[in-house]
């Protein structure tokens, strides 16, 4: 799903409910991560729940590749939607995405808040950091 | 039944509503909520009484000095002990770690710290530490698959390790399992064992009489018993308690100052450096008094029966398996749901206002010993109701149709 | 200066009449008086927000630990310092004490630590202690006659014993002096000493730079501050903070625990075991908010000239003899009336209702050096005004003909 | 002065300051201690100033003879109300003596606030102690 697609999903939700319900669906397609990639290294720290990330860029070194994991339901929704921003995306563009600012507008940003402990700040981070090392 | 259920209209956090719902506070086991006298008693000294204690001659310092060692002596009534062996501490948490700290110089190479599987990290990593500080070792008397201490087994385990300083919670916060500690203690008491009861939970729910307990030491922590936060108590009998080096130092505390030498006052005045918790003394004094107000045997039945209804209103949902003692137990219940993760569960209820803990509630050893990476914990206290747990049921029927879905 | 005699009314507690006159609060250095808001938060937060923190993920529980943490940022902004770099402790005393044990590992017999003559014992007690476990040797920066500390004779001192260990107040608590501890504490640095600067005293009447003071450690009481009982500050340049050893253990403040091996977070989390005194923050946080809306050249003038007031009115009494620095103050003053005991003064005056402290006021050091078994002492703060002033001398004159008579 | 005439001095006083300046006149009729007499052992703990405190039988070892001294005023003249209370009296006699009522009916019970640092109630008790022993 493209991250437009995610953004008309969310936008509709008319209950908290409905909208983990479409965050948890989204985590469903998200591909499982292999056990051979859940490395500790790959590990987001802060995140009460695991959280696994991995970022490339694709092989004409132009566009990010993402591929992540998580073992709650919602924070994998959430991830989902992380990716979906940043995937295919060049590194100079992806260093313009304000992903807190992405979060506001999809009416998600109660889920955000760091003593939820879901770890989204942490995922952005280590994402912004690593697209600083690639570039 | 119906006088209890009249006591909920005292807690006023109760009555708001969360996301919309009406709020269900079922996390009792990690703060307990403040019936209006307690906060009323807040504010009525720091807005009529504010002085420091112990210090003063004027008419608000001695106010408040009467007052603050009225709720000593309240407390050790409460629990059947004497005023001058009770502590305030900063929590449950200090008041382990101003015992541990002053058993070192008891404790020989090899000596035996006993505890048990179920131990909140409050109640081990001190342990740890001085075991580490001594070359002592800490050993471990186990649970079973369901986190349930067998008495019988744990007697033994005394019997064998002859531990010289044996520590255990009175209730564990993670399965509310009630331990047998009066018989524990007074088997680890025939080796001469140092006796530590972690009271943090059980205090409210209990009442325990600590002359019949017999334990050498006490905990509990004031926000857990309708009390403030930064407040909790140490009860230790007199001479053991007098005989432990000072802890922390600073005013108030000292006999006599100068550079070349400081003396001491005696228990408990030697471990209350520097101006203490005043307001928290004072409003748990009002939480005392208006637990004084409520019958222990008509409390007790109640908190029971609710427990009950919630046991088996969860024992009915297909996937969801329950831990601990549920025959024995102060009204606290941890549970999973197949091989879901809490952390979804306890976001899910919280958007139909349900407020749960969840996770390792401090005590990964036992999460590691049931093989768990967490769980769903729901604690109750008498204000709470059947309704309540109705509302959560539903809910909880709700968030599975939702993760399933 | 209208302005600022209106925030009297805020502090609900000066509102009362004691014995029949009404009450004339002078004893801030004890402990300060609280502003409607400051009560009025803990109040919400007892009412409406109770939970615990750091350990929920239902709506309570969030809002708490968010609000707790901003509290964090709050006065960081104030002491320009960052988030990371702020403990919350019970009070001055223990963050001192924490400091004094994290160095134990530092120290080799006859280092030394070197403190002033003025301390409060809670400034030297801890640090003796810590000489006596690691053979180091406390040394003591002298007063002259007056209480008053020559800064270059100090900063010569440190230079001739290049001291590991430096701790000093930022003002004193029974005269009122402030140091010049930006030198002193430069000076003790080009000998690598760990500075510590006990600003239980100063935070509230000279709201520090901690960037600009460049001191290690600084640690103050939020009681004394505005803000409610049972917590205290303590900064810690990050590095040094996060390198001193753990000091209570239990919840909270751990990465991994087994029975095996326990794994600690870094600094602050690392010194923050257990259920922290949440509605004590949530008050320091609307103390830091009301002070905030007070512009600091206003107030300090304003303290200033009532200081400068009462020195004046005092000293014109036949018998009366001031101590300390009367030019560097913070607003606190100590006296004694020819060779009359200090507790009749306090006494009568409480009779008028006139709050003041009398005693050696926890600086039992000092008052030997002083040659003195204690002073009446006068401390103001900027809820004060002149007619508290002339009440007093009212009162003062009164107690002289009572005790004359 | 006899405790009864205390009692009638004390009685009616209008103010705080009255019977602040009665009970410091009482202490000024208080002999001074000789320094030998202010010994440790005669200190009564418990006080925020010092007091010194002995306690005889006169020589017909009927008769209860107290003296005492204190550094501050206002706690001297409390003291010479408890040992015009004592002096003279036979030890039985003394152990009926309830010195806390009495001070109530003097109207200075507030005085006697184990906060206030007097030690009135560390002298009582000494006194109680010492005559319990003395029989
Ligand atoms: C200069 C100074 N340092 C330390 C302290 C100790 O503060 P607290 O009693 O709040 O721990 C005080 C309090 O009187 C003080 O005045
Ligand atoms: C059994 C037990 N012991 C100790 C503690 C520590 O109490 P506190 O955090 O109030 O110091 C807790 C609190 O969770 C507990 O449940």
């Amino acid at each position: 799903m493209t991250y437009q697609e995610i953004h008309d999903k969310l936008s509709n939700t008319a209950s908290w409910q409905q909208s983990y319900r479409e965050i948890m669906l989204l985590g469903k397609q998200l591909p499982t991560l292999p056990d051979v990639l859940k490395t500790e290294q790959a590990k987001v720290t802060g995140c009460e729940s695991n959280v696994w990330l991995h970022i490339e860029l694709d092989e004409q070194q132009q566009n990010l590749l993402l591929v992540g994991d998580s073992d709650t339901r919602i924070v994998k929704g959430l991830l989902a939607i992380v990716l979906a921003m940043y995937s295919g995306k060049t590194p100079t563009e992806a260093k313009q995405i304000d992903a807190y600012q992405e979060f506001e507008s999809l009416g998600l940003i109660k889920h955000l808040s760091p003593s939820r402990g879901n770890g989204i700040k942490a995922i952005v981070e280590t994402i912004q950091k690593q697209i600083a090392q690639l570039t | 039944m119906s006088d209890i259920a009249q006591l909920r209209n005292d807690f006023p956090a109760l009555d708001q509503h969360i996301e919309g719902n009406p709020l269900v506070y079922l996390d009792s086991g990690a703060t307990s909520q403040k019936p209006q006298t307690v906060i009323d008693e807040i504010n009525r000294f720091y807005a009529k009484n504010n002085a420091n204690v112990h210090r003063g001659l004027h008419t608000l310092s001695e106010q408040a000095t009467l007052n603050y060692e009225k709720v000593r002596e309240k407390i050790a009534n409460f629990l059947s002990v004497n005023a001058t062996e009770i502590v305030w501490t900063s929590g449950a948490t200090e008041s382990i770690n101003l015992v541990a700290a002053g058993l070192t110089q008891h404790l020989l190479q090899d000596d035996i710290i006993l505890i048990t599987a179920l131990e909140h990290h409050a109640n081990i990593v001190p342990w740890q530490q001085l075991a580490q500080r001594t070359n002592a070792k800490l050993e471990v008397i186990p649970v079973n698959a369901q986190g349930v201490i067998d008495t019988a087994q744990a007697i033994n385990k005394i019997a064998q390790l002859q531990p010289k300083v044996f520590a255990c919670s009175h209730a564990s916060n993670t399965l509310g399992n009630i331990q047998e500690v009066e018989k524990l203690i007074a088997k680890a008491k025939e080796f001469g064992a140092v006796t530590l009861i972690d009271g943090a939970q059980a205090f409210l729910h209990l009442r325990p009489n600590l002359k019949a307990l017999d334990c050498d030491f006490y905990v509990l922590s004031a926000h857990k018993a309708l009390g403030p936060t930064g407040l909790g108590v140490l009860y230790g009998k007199y001479d053991l308690l007098n005989s432990l080096p000072v802890y922390q130092t600073g005013g108030e505390m000292i006999k006599q100052v100068s550079f070349e030498e400081t003396t001491f006052r005696d228990a408990p005045a030697k471990f209350e450096p520097g101006t203490p918790n005043i307001s928290a003394v004072l409003g748990f004094g009002a939480a005392l008094d208006y637990l004084s107000t409520i019958d222990f045997a008509t409390m007790h039945h109640y908190e029971q029966s609710l427990f009950k209804y919630l046991v088996k209103q969860l024992s009915q949902i297909e996937g969801i398996k329950l831990y601990g003692d549920l025959e024995n137990n102060i009204g606290t219940v941890s549970f999973t749901y197949k091989s879901e993760h809490h952390y979804d569960f306890a976001m899910l209820l919280n958007s139909y206002g349900i407020a749960v803990r969840s996770g390792h509630h401090c005590t990964q050893p036992l999460m590691q010993t049931l093989n768990l990476n967490g769980t769903i914990r729901v604690s109750l206290a008498f204000y709470n109701n059947k309704t309540d747990i109705d509302r959560f049921i539903d809910a909880l029927h709700n968030c599975i149709a939702l993760i399933e879905g």
